[in-house]
């Protein structure tokens, strides 16, 4: 069982743990992003390619169910304009086994770090923009997962 | 009988060639990804100066991650966009 | 900050996260474990050791802040009866990094699973009892954290 | 003068001894944690049949889980236990 959701709104991280628990499985991880106080920031603007969003992320969470035994995936991921603290992104896992619902958790945020269509820009206090560098330490996390598996 | 493709732009791309998309014919000596851009920046100087580094674009094809030197076969839809930065 | 919770009390996982997240690190990651429905299982009897459970996990906890730079981290358990679907464990942790969140939110879990004295009894409809053994692929896991770091 | 040292049991342990603690004192022969052992089992069968197969046997001495082979030094209380099995 799949959802991915793509939009503005913000979301309950225990509500949705509460929907994947309830699958039964007996293990749920969860990771949550939220908008990190660096400095000067006032919000990070989160641009993304509608037409390619959803279903980039869908075929992360079909990855992750090929090679984990998975109850319940879901993907959250908002886009707008985020306020410092706000929350960005949720995935959450649900499994008979603890360490496929947290490798499985993990997966998919590394992979969506690398593939999914999703752009920040930093708003700063005096009034300037900046778009995020890709970091290469998470190309190298996706990375790992291919020799991995 | 020409084909068109859609070319659409985000973020900084998108920023510094100020606007979203693109129409374009595709003639007969372009195949790939990279002939699109090459294209572009014979086109207008602008693609030049914004593509200069190519190092820093990615590309989707029909809303799929493809390498410059895939080819256009029948898609409809290019992307041309910064390294993505979600999550 | 290290919190641990050892008593009979449910917790709202989202309500951990939440105060793991005011903490500003951007990166919370979580396990939740609850009483899976295995077959004619009605319910756990958790039992524990008193005298030295908080101090177990409060250890597991402190190994894990000197491993990855995390800004909080809460470990609750449960102990008592617990009927299916019950959750049982909780661990949350906090970082900038989100693969420092994942990585101490998995060791924490493993370790737990190895050292920590807790011992579950399962209580099945035809009013039998067993007590759970222990299994091979937790002691695997605890060890690989060795190798690792 | 004699030292006494609690002990413990939990989960199985205790059920199938049928008490939760002893006390013991602790004589010049008994040094390490295993001593214990070999003491009690000599002292009623009810122990030597339920630490029969001391795999399966895990050690605390004062909250610190220990080998079979450790002092016990000063430590006034000795927990003995299956492998854990929270989480």
């Amino acid at each position: 069982m799949i959802k991915i959701s793509v939009s503005p709104a913000d979301f309950s991280a225990g509500e949705e743990i509460q929907k994947i628990a309830a699958l039964g499985g007996g293990a749920v991880a969860s990771f949550t992003g939220q908008v990190r106080g660096d400095g000067e920031l006032v919000a990070l603007e989160l641009e993304h390619y509608p037409a390619m969003t959803e279903q980039a992320l869908q075929s992360i969470a079909e990855e992750a169910a090929a090679q984990w035994p998975l109850h319940g995936i879901t993907v959250i991921h908002r886009v707008g304009r985020l306020a410092v603290n706000d929350q960005i992104v949720l995935v959450c896992t649900g499994s008979d086994h603890r360490q496929a619902a947290i490798s499985a958790c993990s997966f998919i945020m590394d992979k969506l770090k690398t593939v999914a269509p999703f752009w920040k820009k930093e708003i700063w206090q005096d009034g300037s923009e900046s778009w995020v560098e890709e970091r290469q330490s998470d190309l190298d996390a996706a990375a790992d997962w291919k020799k991995r598996t | 009988m020409t084909r068109k493709l859609d070319i659409v732009y985000f973020a900084w791309v998108k920023e510094r060639l100020g606007k979203t998309e693109d129409g374009l014919d595709i003639l007969a000596d372009i195949r790939t990804v990279e002939d699109v851009i090459d294209h572009l920046c014979r086109r207008d100087e602008i693609y030049h100066q914004v593509f200069a580094d190519r190092s820093r674009l990615r590309f989707a094809l029909d809303q799929q991650l493809v390498q410059p030197d895939t080819q256009l076969a029948d898609a409809r839809e290019l992307a041309i966009f910064p390294p993505v930065t979600g999550g």
